[in-house]
Parts: structure tokens; C-alpha cells; sequence
């Protein structure tokens, strides 16, 4: 299992590469990448991303051992930054590896499911015109849990 | 004991952190007390439907006892991901 | 849309990175990988993929299009290789991008769903004593398309 | 008409593709006809739910008329992915 909360960009690619590279026997690999994107109309300047430190890894971390707990992974990579970050940035990614297609995609399905609604982060839109919204939870977010 | 806010609340209590004396059993009692103290406070928690707190950095609910908590964290709903 | 088979190999992260810097606006992408795996046991010297010229860039982009329809989709890439693979490489992959990740994420395994038991491809293992075998169908990938 | 063998088909009649003769009316006809010609066709086509067949490279089914039809291919169950 691999998880890091960081402030630093990241690059997917490379990232879901290394990934698989440590994974041989693995034949499916699944890769989610989030992005921010503008708001509906334009004028997004930024999404200013909180978290809370002291809980974020270890929350993470239960999560990804819950997926690992339930599928048969060969591994798990979560990656999700905090701080100040431009439409078109990469935000977070997970990725799974896996003997068979479907544990790779129900456990990141999965995990992205948790990461929404029980990672401890807080999105805040800046927008042009100088004022800023926090981003408000889903209840389609909270509904997904009830999946698993 | 240690209070930390996050997002709007930390926002609306204008506090990132503090320390507090309180003899409060449960989170619903520690919010009781904060909301009697100041506006800003009562402001803040509201309406706990929108909140949710969080025990020695572990999702809790407000109906949990104090004994022993070191850290109460209050914040909205995460939006992680 | 994007479909290619094709013989060469490919790099899952570069393709995954270019696929997403032509979607902006999309804040979900999601990718599949597909690699050769050693067989229990191990022994495996290569995978041969033969195909169906005439039919399968078409058959991939009546998937794809299929995929374009049923979900709410920016973009969508399937890249599929024929020919001898050693283990470890990859033999084809999937990324999808979307608005919502459900929307990325179902349509990723519907095309991989769709591909497995509707891509005119046929798998052989040739194993080190010498010996190949044609990797026979599985029941569950036949069911698998009773989800959608 | 042309026909075309992938995969074991292939390796069992021996042949990728040929040029057939042939006034058969539905390819279940085609498959009676092939059979009755030589061993390893019949060989090939002993069961035919492990068979697949794509008419002009679109797949169809065994009852399938042939009117018309330039290019038949049959071939087992397809391992994509």
C-alpha cells in the first residue's frame, strides 16, 4: 500500500507506471486521476484544498486497507494533494492493481466512494470576481457508501 | 482539551485551534457550552446536521462521551477526492 | 473518440497523460491496463494475440460509440496490440474521461466488458516445454454482459 | 464466397482463408456442406456452440441467411481484453 498526502504536483502517468511496474503478475491495472475543473460558465481562479493533518494519512491509509481487505489487490496507490490548486491540476489519483479486472475497478470505485465523503478535505472555490464558496458535499456522495 | 475547526467553521469561529478547560461529557454538551459562550460560536453550530466531528482525529458522532479525549475536531461534511 | 490496434507497443502513461490533456474540462479520468501475465506457476515464454483485420477497428469503435452513448463522456481511447507479447507487456488499454467519476468508471468497464467476449481477438499461450494452448472463454466474461 | 478461420479453426481445417462454391442457403447449410467434405471440417465444426461466425465481418448466428453475403468468418469464442 502506498499513500501520500502532499502539497507538490504529481504526474499521473509516471505515477500509474511506477505503479504497475511494481506489480508483475498483476494483469489489470485501474487507474482514477481527478482533476480540477472550471466551474460551470468560467472564472475559476483556484481551488484552495484543506485538510486536516494530523488525520488525513491515517484516514487514507483505512481506507486503502479496507479496499485491500476486500479485494484480491496485488497493490493500492492513493495520492492527494492539499493546498492552493489551478483548473486543469491534477488533484488526487488511486490506483489498483489486480489478477482480474473486476476487483481493480470495484476497489477504486470503492476507495474514490470513501475518499469523497470520509477523507478529511475541504474544497473552496476562489473565483474571479474575488469571491470564494466552499464546496458543499453530495448527498449522491454520501449515497454511494450505502453501495459497499 | 484541544478544539480544532476546519473549513467554514473554522472560518465562522475565526479560530483554527484552542485550548478549552470544559468538564463537558459528551460533544453534544462541549457544543452546549461553546454555543453559550459567544455569537460567533452559537453561529457556528447551528445546525449540526451540516457538522461533523471528529475524536482524537477519528470520525465520532455527538452523542460520544469526552473521557479521555484529548482532540475534538468540528468541521462540515468532507468532500474529499 | 480514439481507437488503435496495432502491433507496437505502447506507454500506459504517456497515452493515459495525453488522452487527459485533450479533455479538459473533465475532472474524472480513469484508465484500464491490461498485461500479460505469467501462468500459475510460471513457464509462460509469450502471449500470441491474433485478430480479425477486416473487423476489429470497427467492432472496437461500435464499443466505443455504444460507451459514448449510454454515458456522458468527454472522450474515450481504446488501444488494443496483436502479435507476440512476453510477460509484462501491455497488451491493450482503456481511459475514459468525464464530468463524474461514475460516469467515467462505468463506461471503462463496459468497454472492457464488451471487449473481452466481442473484440474479434484470440488469445495463445506458448509456454517454455514448447507446448501452446488457445485461452479458452470464460463463462464469466459472457455473463458479465448481462450487467449492461 | 469467401471464408475465413482464426484461431483453432484455423489450425484445425488448416487454412486461413478460401474461395468456396457454394449455394447453401444459411450458414448452418454452409456448415452441413463444409462437413460432409473432409475430416477436419467436420472436425471443426463437431460443435458448433463453440463456434462463432461474423457475416461481412459483422457477427451473426447459425440461422443466419447467406444472400448476399461476400466474406464468412468462424472462429471461437473471442478472448479480447
Amino acid at each position: 500500500m502506498q499513500v501520500r498526502v502532499q502539497e507538490a504536483g504529481f504526474d499521473p502517468g509516471a505515477q500509474s507506471n511506477d505503479f504497475a511496474a511494481g506489480c508483475s503478475g498483476a494483469g489489470a491495472i485501474v487507474t482514477f486521476t481527478g482533476v480540477v475543473r472550471d466551474i460551470e460558465g468560467g472564472g475559476l481562479v483556484a481551488m484552495e484544498i484543506e485538510h486536516y493533518p494530523g488525520m488525513t494519512q491515517t484516514a487514507l491509509e483505512k481506507i486503502a486497507a479496507e479496499a485491500e481487505a476486500r479485494w484480491s489487490l496485488a497493490d493500492v496507490l492513493v495520492i492527494h494533494r492539499y493546498g492552493r490548486l489551478k483548473p486543469g491540476a491534477q488533484i488526487m489519483m488511486v490506483a489498483t492493481a489486480a489478477r482480474h479486472r473486476r476487483d481493480a475497478f470495484e476497489a477504486a470505485e470503492y476507495m474514490m466512494d470513501y475518499l469523497k465523503s470520509r477523507a478529511p478535505f475541504w474544497k473552496k472555490e476562489i473565483l474571479l470576481d474575488g469571491a470564494s464558496e466552499w464546496v458543499a458535499a453530495k448527498a449522491d456522495d454520501e449515497d454511494a457508501l450505502t453501495r459497499w | 482539551m484541544d478544539i480544532v475547526y476546519f473549513a467554514w467553521v473554522r472560518e465562522r469561529i475565526g479560530l483554527a485551534r484552542e485550548e478549552v478547560e470544559t468538564s463537558a461529557a459528551t460533544v453534544a454538551d462541549l457544543v452546549t457550552e461553546l454555543s453559550g459562550r459567544e455569537e460567533r460560536y452559537a453561529a457556528a453550530f447551528a445546525d449540526l446536521s451540516a457538522l461533523r466531528v471528529a475524536l482524537d482525529q477519528e470520525l465520532s458522532d455527538f452523542d460520544a462521551p469526552l473521557v479521555g479525549v484529548r482532540e475534538v475536531a468540528f468541521f462540515p461534511p468532507m468532500t474529499g477526492g
